[in-house]
């Protein structure tokens, strides 16, 4: 019995060895590569063919890719296609999950995979094996580090990181007046790619003499957890006696710093802002614990995405430096080189809105 | 010769014995007050105002939410089971009161309270169930409940978090509400709370019948079978009370918080865990109190904040340490155990010279 | 019922869920059927399925190690703080195998030589290798690793296998043939059943106890640096969770939670089940936290429906065999697992 | 006082466990105020009996009657209602509570709140009518087995018990602690509580029981006053055959000595114990138990080892460090213990037996030879005469008389050059013991040395050349074959005058 315990062992294991060995690689699917357009000319994105695709948002926990993904489905009833699945993680910090899901649609074999990476490289093979069966990948949010190099045909950016900074520190300006002031930087997570983008950018801007008053004290991290985020929020507080201002370039962080100095009846000391969604901050803005913030439209931004990757995957749009075309109610872009990497192609969608007690019940 | 006959008024466990027999749960709950102390006055050292009213209520505030769950906890493990799901039960209260609440403002903070008791309960019962009526062992019960509740919660949240504006506003005013002040140091409503819990659970665990069975479960399951104690009664009770305690707990969340995504509260099990063990509870059941575990929260809360304040150590450095205390605390709970067992065999030894050592040497060897 | 049934009922019972599940996914997913999906099934959780294997020796031995995917992190973790502060890549790929073995052998110490119970000490391990891993690389993704390592992690190395799947394959026969077919292997039976039998038997248990949780601890770090090769880099929070997925292998491969019994064949049949689960359902679209509350419905009903089922066979069933004069002790308590009759064994005797 | 009575009257029990029937028709009365003893071989139905009575089994038949009611007993509770309370040769103390608590903790009519002041003055109160003193307060964690079993009484006391269950409470006690458990037990009486006395140390029953009943096969037997029985015929009702059928030992010749034990001691635990064994000599240990027999066995077999004194074996100096290490010497020990130490009961017979010399049965791989290992196990069976329906049979699903053999089978497989038997023949049937005897005798006769450690005085003078006699961990005296007598050897053990 011993013996066909083991013998069962063994050739269940080399059932998997032969069927694994046997059998010629799984034809890849993807969209028809008409021939499309040089750079230079403008083409209007049209519908009427079908895409299948899969739209996956660093997670599912933080309600502005339901935005994101709201756009996406707006964008694919506009085209006539079908929209997106939604697919992502639970968690910014479970990388396995986008790989999982990444590597699940090359085997369902659909048509184009928008993406907001969640972590560095981590993606890469599996987005590299996405390409190899002819899936079109694009990257919204947060993008894949290797672009081309990785499988990866556009990363559609949601503002010029350049800017970020620059709106950054007018805000804090803004807020902190002329004589200036000490402020903290609360970020997401130190390896989280466009906080980190963010904050060099604006250390940069400060360097600026019209920003000479403000003193960056401190740079924490909060992990893009409220919890966690809250206690860094307070734990700065106590640090630094002399702190004014809190600056949170990520909806969490900016939310649940907010949410420490109302509880600890801090809000006159100390103000909050950052980068954060309007339905969250309403009620911090209207009570002055953080009288100014910064988003840009994540709806818009998976509109934009949406229309991009239709493009491509339709083959009415090459993804080559100098395209252009039209997306819908966004109107034109161009493809360009992406500054922060070595080898992306990007589309800058747009401008930030600023937002005050006067425009965030709108937002 | 014999210490136990009519003629000998020797007394087998003496007094001497009788305060060696139960000073480990005071003798852990002293010590752990004094490295409590050590503690702080080695951090004021480190940082500034760590003696500060500031930094007393920022402990005791983030204190509040481990300690009404380590408080649960501990009835769980002093039935020699464990709860490892109370951080998804407290994320699932949290997101269902603020549902709740944000669909019924006029709601009053008793009525709030008692759905997140009420819903946590639910949950233990499910726990309970399972362990006492169905004999899963306890770990692997709620470990899996542990990523069902949570499952569940993400599910039925669809990607929607309870946001500080979809609450009353009363439950923003909550966190400040402060009992007693003593200049800077506040007596915050939640701390409060959480002590309350943890007299009253120290009174009925010590006095009530019910909480005393609770223990002679954990301490010998086949005596309380055949003394008819209601083993499986208590189990499940157990498992509502830490069930309960973690629905309160999220409703302690929620009023700090404001926020609550899907992923509140989790890894709150673990605390409670280290916090129960560190206080002294044995893992083995039968021994161990609330107040321990409550001082076991302290100490790590204690950590937690001052980590976060001290530059020279990351904070990185908090689940290694906590990793270190569990271990220490098991490793303290044995030794004592150990040194009970051997002058166990000691006693035997000298009421009857060698009688009956066949068994206890060989457990020494 | 015949021998070999009730010798190899609840490896049967596996089979028939396996062919369910695998009808069920051919018919939710028209992507089911290729071999590549069938490699990227392993792939995805090559990691779990390696700890797996060993964990099996872990719970067959009367113990657990709850600690295992902190000490995947801690070992990444060593790795990779050790290339970020330009060690020579060998180096690190040996200092991070033997941090794990390291920490299987700390807590093993504690488990083994000081009799403490492994539920409580690897819960501190959980707790404190993750802590350590955090440490050393922070909350930093430390990647950069050299083309051939990241190569060995991702590419297939023979046909379409990957290291890693490769390794596995082997590594569960060589366990298999370990557990059942060496004087070893028995052991962890006997010791897993009942240590003071063992030790009257003239095996050293304790020993034994630090092979296995040390080996525990090993493959935990191998895990862990195949991780990192997969992935191209090492997070702190690495395998977070995985703790999950392994013990549900294990425990619904017929492993029985205190010890003494179940077999190869068995987790071997229950990986496939939960692999192709996850896969199953990813494929069709459900969220990844669907599948992982499904993983945990699994893992209580594997210990659940044996216990039902037992209880059920007993009260028709009065014990087996020549048994009770004197009866078994009530049933009404104690979790007692899939037929293991202790009980009323106890009572043969009086 | 309570007017003495009938107390609980059971008529016809019956109770049916498969193929075995357990209890069958019997009928038996205990009186208020009597100590009735109930005596039987292992599987005579003792414990089905007790365990019906406490309502842990239902009786497929019968009838109890309790004070002229009839009692529908179906679990503890039950039993705790109708005034029935057991002991049990283990207490069941819990040890993380203090003694007064586990004198009250079964009560449930006390109220919810625990009244801790009243609890320690009652407690104090009833361990002072049984004239035991102990600390109420302190953990009963700390407690002898004595004291421990003197709180089991006082628990029952403080439940104002009928009926005391005693399951053989002296097995673990010295005689000292016997004689003072035996006060308690008839201050019991006196306050009129029946109490139901289940030993196998004749000599106890003869000593305290007012009424001897025999069980044999789930039937009974005999049921007279204690006057009207003798020794040695109630011996005869619970075997149904002469004594002189047991032992048997042939006509043999002691060769030369393979163990020569020196002025052993363990600290604390034993001492000064000096002997030497030869082939084919059966050297017994006698003694009460825990009289620190076993601790000798433990040190020779490396489980407990000496810390002083020496040992030689076969002409080499020998320290046991482990099991493994003493085995390899070729000591072997059979424990006493046969669940908990001795097999693993899930196992196959096969793999019980040769567990301890495993590494004998691998091929050139290092694999396990399964036919190799089945070939001993099924000579071993053939040879020990052991019923297994296969010999890939867990153990659990033999009997006990089989399930000791397999364990000697597993020991004899090592080889030894000098096999310690400790109660091989505890619990199990009379034929069984026969065999297990006859083994005993071929196996000297074929030249090993042998240590037998028995409680069974008849059985240790019958089987041993020399009988080594213990007391309180020392050696008393050695009698050889021909001097050894029960009443010399019981002096010696009791240390009696």
């Amino acid at each position: 019995m011993k013996k066909h315990r083991t013998l069962l062992a063994v050739v269940a294991g080399l059932a998997l060895v032969m069927a694994a060995c046997a059998e010629e690689q799984q034809a890849g699917g993807g969209g028809g590569q008409a021939e499309a357009p040089g750079p230079g000319e403008l083409v209007t994105i049209e519908g009427g063919e079908d895409m299948s695709g899969v739209f996956i948002p660093k997670a599912t926990d933080n309600p502005v890719f339901d935005q994101a993904n709201d756009g996406a489905v707006e964008a694919a009833e506009e085209l006539g296609a079908e929209p997106a699945s939604f697919e992502g993680p639970p968690s910014a910090e479970d990388i396995e999950g986008q790989i999982q899901i990444m590597t699940n649609a090359v085997t369902q074999g659909v048509d184009a995979v928008m993406i907001s990476n969640n972590a560095a490289e981590q993606i890469e093979p599996a987005a590299q094996q996405a390409q190899d069966a002819g899936i079109t990948v694009v990257s919204w949010d947060s993008p894949i580090p290797s672009g081309a190099d990785a499988g990866e045909s556009l990363f559609v950016a949601q503002v010029d990181f350049d800017e970020t900074g620059e709106v950054m520190a007018d805000m804090a300006l803004d807020l902190l007046g002329e004589e200036g002031g000490e402020f903290a930087i609360l970020s997401a997570t130190p390896d989280a790619a466009n906080q980190n983008a963010w904050i060099e950018d604006m250390e940069a801007a400060l360097e600026d003499p019209k920003y000479e008053n403000l003193e960056l004290v401190d740079t924490v991290y909060g992990n893009d957890d409220p919890e966690d985020s809250y206690d860094q929020a307070l734990a700065l507080v106590d640090q630094y006696p002399d702190l004014q201002l809190i600056m949170a370039p990520t909806t969490v962080g900016i939310a649940a710093a907010a949410e420490a100095m109302q509880d600890e009846d801090l809000c006159g000391q100390v103000l909050v802002s950052g980068l954060g969604l309007p339905s969250d901050m309403v009620e911090f803005t209207l009570n002055g614990c953080a009288p100014e913030f910064a988003l840009w439209s994540f709806t818009d931004l998976g509109y934009l995405t949406y229309y991009a990757t239709y493009g491509i995957a339709t083959g009415q749009v090459q993804a080559v430096e100098g395209a252009q075309f039209e997306a819908g109610r966004l109107g034109e872009y161009t493809i360009e080189p992406d500054p922060t990497r070595d080898n992306g192609l990007r589309i800058v969608m747009g401008p930030f809105t600023v937002y005050t007690e006067e425009n965030v019940e709108e937002g | 010769m014999s210490r136990i006959g009519p003629g000998s008024s020797e007394r087998v466990g003496g007094s001497r014995r009788r305060r060696l027999g139960l000073q480990p749960e005071r003798m852990r709950e002293l010590s752990l007050l004094a490295i409590i102390v050590v503690a702080v006055l080695a951090f004021s050292l480190v940082f500034e105002n760590a003696l500060s009213g500031r930094f007393f209520n920022r402990v005791t505030t983030s204190v509040a939410i481990t300690a009404v769950l380590a408080a649960g906890q501990t009835v769980v493990i002093i039935t020699r089971n464990i709860d490892l799901s109370v951080g998804s039960i407290v994320g699932v209260t949290a997101y269902l009161t603020g549902e709740y609440l944000g669909d019924h403002p006029d709601a009053g903070l008793f009525l709030a309270i008692g759905v997140a008791v009420l819903i946590g309960g639910a949950l233990g019962l499910v726990n309970g169930a399972l362990v006492a009526y169905g004999r899963v062992p306890a770990i692997i019960v709620t470990l899996g409940t542990l990523a069902i509740y949570r499952t569940w919660l993400i599910e039925h949240a669809n990607s929607q978090n309870i946001t500080a504006d979809t609450l009353p506003q009363w439950l923003d005013e909550l966190p400040r509400a402060s009992v007693l002040s003593f200049g800077e140091f506040d007596i915050r409503l939640t701390f409060a709370v959480a002590v309350l819990v943890v007299v009253v659970l120290q009174i009925a665990l010590g006095r009530l019948r019910w909480g005393r069975w609770l223990y002679a479960v954990g301490s010998n399951p086949d005596a309380a079978r055949q003394a008819g104690l209601p083993a499986q009664p208590l189990t499940l009770v157990a498992f509502v009370v830490s069930g309960a305690l973690a629905g309160l707990a999220g409703f302690m969340f929620l009023e700090r918080f404001g926020t609550i995504t899907v992923f509140a509260g989790s890894g709150l099990e673990l605390a409670s865990v280290a916090a129960a063990v560190v206080g002294g509870v044995s893992v083995l059941g039968g021994s161990g109190t609330v107040f321990g575990a409550m001082l076991g929260a302290v100490l790590i809360a204690l950590l937690d904040q001052s980590l976060l304040r001290t530059p020279q150590v990351s904070e990185f450095w908090r689940d290694a340490i906590l990793g270190a205390l569990i271990l220490a605390g098991v490793a303290a709970d044995f030794l004592v155990g150990k040194r009970l067992r051997r002058r166990w065999a000691e006693s035997r030894r000298s009421l009857s010279l060698g009688a009956t050592s066949e068994r206890g040497a060989v457990t020494d060897a | 019922m015949p021998e070999w049934a009730r010798r190899w009922g609840w490896e049967l019972l596996l089979a028939g869920i396996l062919i369910g599940v695998l009808i069920l996914n051919v018919s939710l997913s028209p992507f089911y059927l290729g071999v590549q999906n069938v490699i990227n099934t392993f792939q995805l959780s090559i990691e779990k399925v390696i700890v797996a294997v060993i964990m099996a020796f872990v719970i067959v031995n009367g113990e657990i190690d709850l600690s295992v995917a902190s000490v995947m992190a801690f070992s990444a973790s060593v790795l990779a703080a050790l290339h970020a502060a330009g060690a020579p890549f060998g180096l690190a790929v040996g200092a991070a195998l033997l941090t794990g073995a390291i920490a299987g052998l700390f807590q093993g110490f504690f488990v083994a030589r000081m009799g403490l119970p492994s539920l409580t000490v690897t819960l501190a391990g959980l707790i404190g290798f993750r802590g350590a891993a955090r440490i050393l690389v922070e909350d930093q993704s430390i990647g950069d690793f050299p083309e051939w390592f990241d190569r060995l992690g991702q590419d297939p190395l023979v046909g379409r296998l990957s290291f890693g799947l490769l390794l596995f394959l082997v590594g569960i026969v060589v366990a298999g043939i370990i557990l059942h077919r060496t004087p070893f292997g028995r052991s962890l039976y006997v010791i897993g059943d009942n240590s003071e039998v063992a030790r009257f038997s003239g095996i050293n248990v304790a020993r034994t106890k630090l092979i296995v949780m040390t080996s525990s601890g090993f493959v935990a770090g191998l895990a862990g640096v195949l991780f990192a090769a997969r992935l191209g880099s090492v997070r702190g929070d690495l395998g977070q969770g995985f703790e999950l997925d392994i013990i549900t292998m294990v425990l619904l491969g017929g492993v029985s939670i205190f010890g003494g019994s179940g077999t190869m064949v068995g987790v071997g049949l229950s990986i496939l089940i939960v692999l192709n689960i996850r896969n199953g359902l990813g494929l069709a679209r459900f969220a990844i936290t669907t599948q992982t509350g499904v993983i945990g419905v699994l893992l209580i009903l594997s210990v659940l429906v044996p216990n039902l089922v037992s209880r059920f066979a007993r009260r028709r069933h009065r014990g087996p065999g020549p048994a009770p004069p004197s009866g078994g002790r009530t049933t009404d308590q104690g979790g007692d697992l899939r037929g293991r009759e202790h009980e009323s064994q106890q009572a043969t005797v009086e | 006082m309570t007017e003495p009575g009938p107390y609980l009257r059971a008529s016809g029990l019956s109770k049916r466990f498969d193929a075995t029937q357990a209890l069958e028709d019997v009928s038996l009365t205990l009186h208020q105020g009597e100590i009735h003893a109930l005596l039987g071989e292992n599987g005579a139905g003792k414990s089905t009996l007790i365990k019906i009575m406490t309502g842990i089994h239902a009786p497929d038949q019968g009838t109890i009657l309790v004070r002229g009611e009839p009692a529908n007993i179906r679990s503890p509770a039950d039993a705790q209602r109708h005034g029935i309370a057991a002991i049990y040769q283990e207490p069941t103390i819990f040890p993380d509570l203090n003694v007064a608590e586990n004198i009250f903790v079964g009560h449930r009519e006390r109220g919810t709140v625990v009244r801790w002041r009243r609890m320690y003055r009652e407690a104090e109160s009833i361990l002072a009518t049984l004239g035991v003193h102990l600390d109420v307060r302190a953990l009963a964690s700390g407690l002898s087995v004595a004291a421990q079993q003197a709180v089991e009484i006082a628990k029952a006391i403080s439940l104002d018990v009928k009926l005391l269950i005693m399951d053989e409470p002296t097995a673990a006690l010295s005689a000292h602690e016997v004689s003072r458990l035996f006060d308690q037990v008839r201050h019991l009486t006196e306050t009129g509580v029946a109490v139901l006395f289940i030993s196998h140390r004749l000599e106890e029953v003869f000593e305290i029981a007012d009424r001897v009943t025999v069980l044999r096969d789930g039937r009974l037997i005999s049921s007279n006053p204690r006057d009207e029985v003798t020794p040695q015929g109630a011996i005869q009702d619970m075997v149904g055959r002469e004594m002189a059928d047991f032992f048997s030992r042939s006509e043999h010749q002691a060769g030369d000595p393979v163990l020569r034990v020196e002025e052993l001691g363990r600290e604390g635990i034993f001492s000064g114990v000096t002997f030497e064994v030869r082939r084919g000599e059966v050297l017994g240990l006698a003694g009460l138990v825990g009289a620190g027999r076993t601790d000798v066995a433990l040190a020779l077999f490396g489980i407990a080892p000496a810390d002083q004194g020496s040992v030689d074996l076969g002409g080499r100096p020998l320290i046991p460090r482990s099991p493994g290490h003493a085995m390899r010497r070729g000591i072997a020990y059979l424990s006493e213990d046969r669940l908990q130490r001795g097999l693993s009961l899930p196992q196959s017979f096969t793999s019980n037996i040769t567990l301890p010399t495993l590494r004998r049965y691998v091929s050139r791989l290092r694999l396990l030879d399964s036919a190799a290992e089945r070939a001993v196990a099924d000579r071993f069976r053939r040879r020990l005469n052991i019923r297994t329906p296969s010999l890939r049979t867990p153990v659990e699903r033999l009997s006990g008389g089989n399930q000791q053999k397999t364990m000697l089978a597993k020991w004899l497989n090592t080889q030894p050059a000098v096999l310690i038997l400790d109660e091989p023949t505890h619990g199990i049937d009379v034929g069984a013991k026969a065999e297990v005897h006859k083994i005993i005798d071929e196996l000297a006769r074929s030249g090993m040395a042998i240590i037998l450690i028995s409680s069974d005085l008849p059985e240790v003078l019958a089987m041993s050349d020399r009988v080594l006699v213990m007391r309180e961990g020392r050696q008393v005296g050695v009698f050889v074959r021909s001097e050894a007598t029960q009443e010399g050897i019981i002096t010696a053990a009791m240390g009696a005058a």
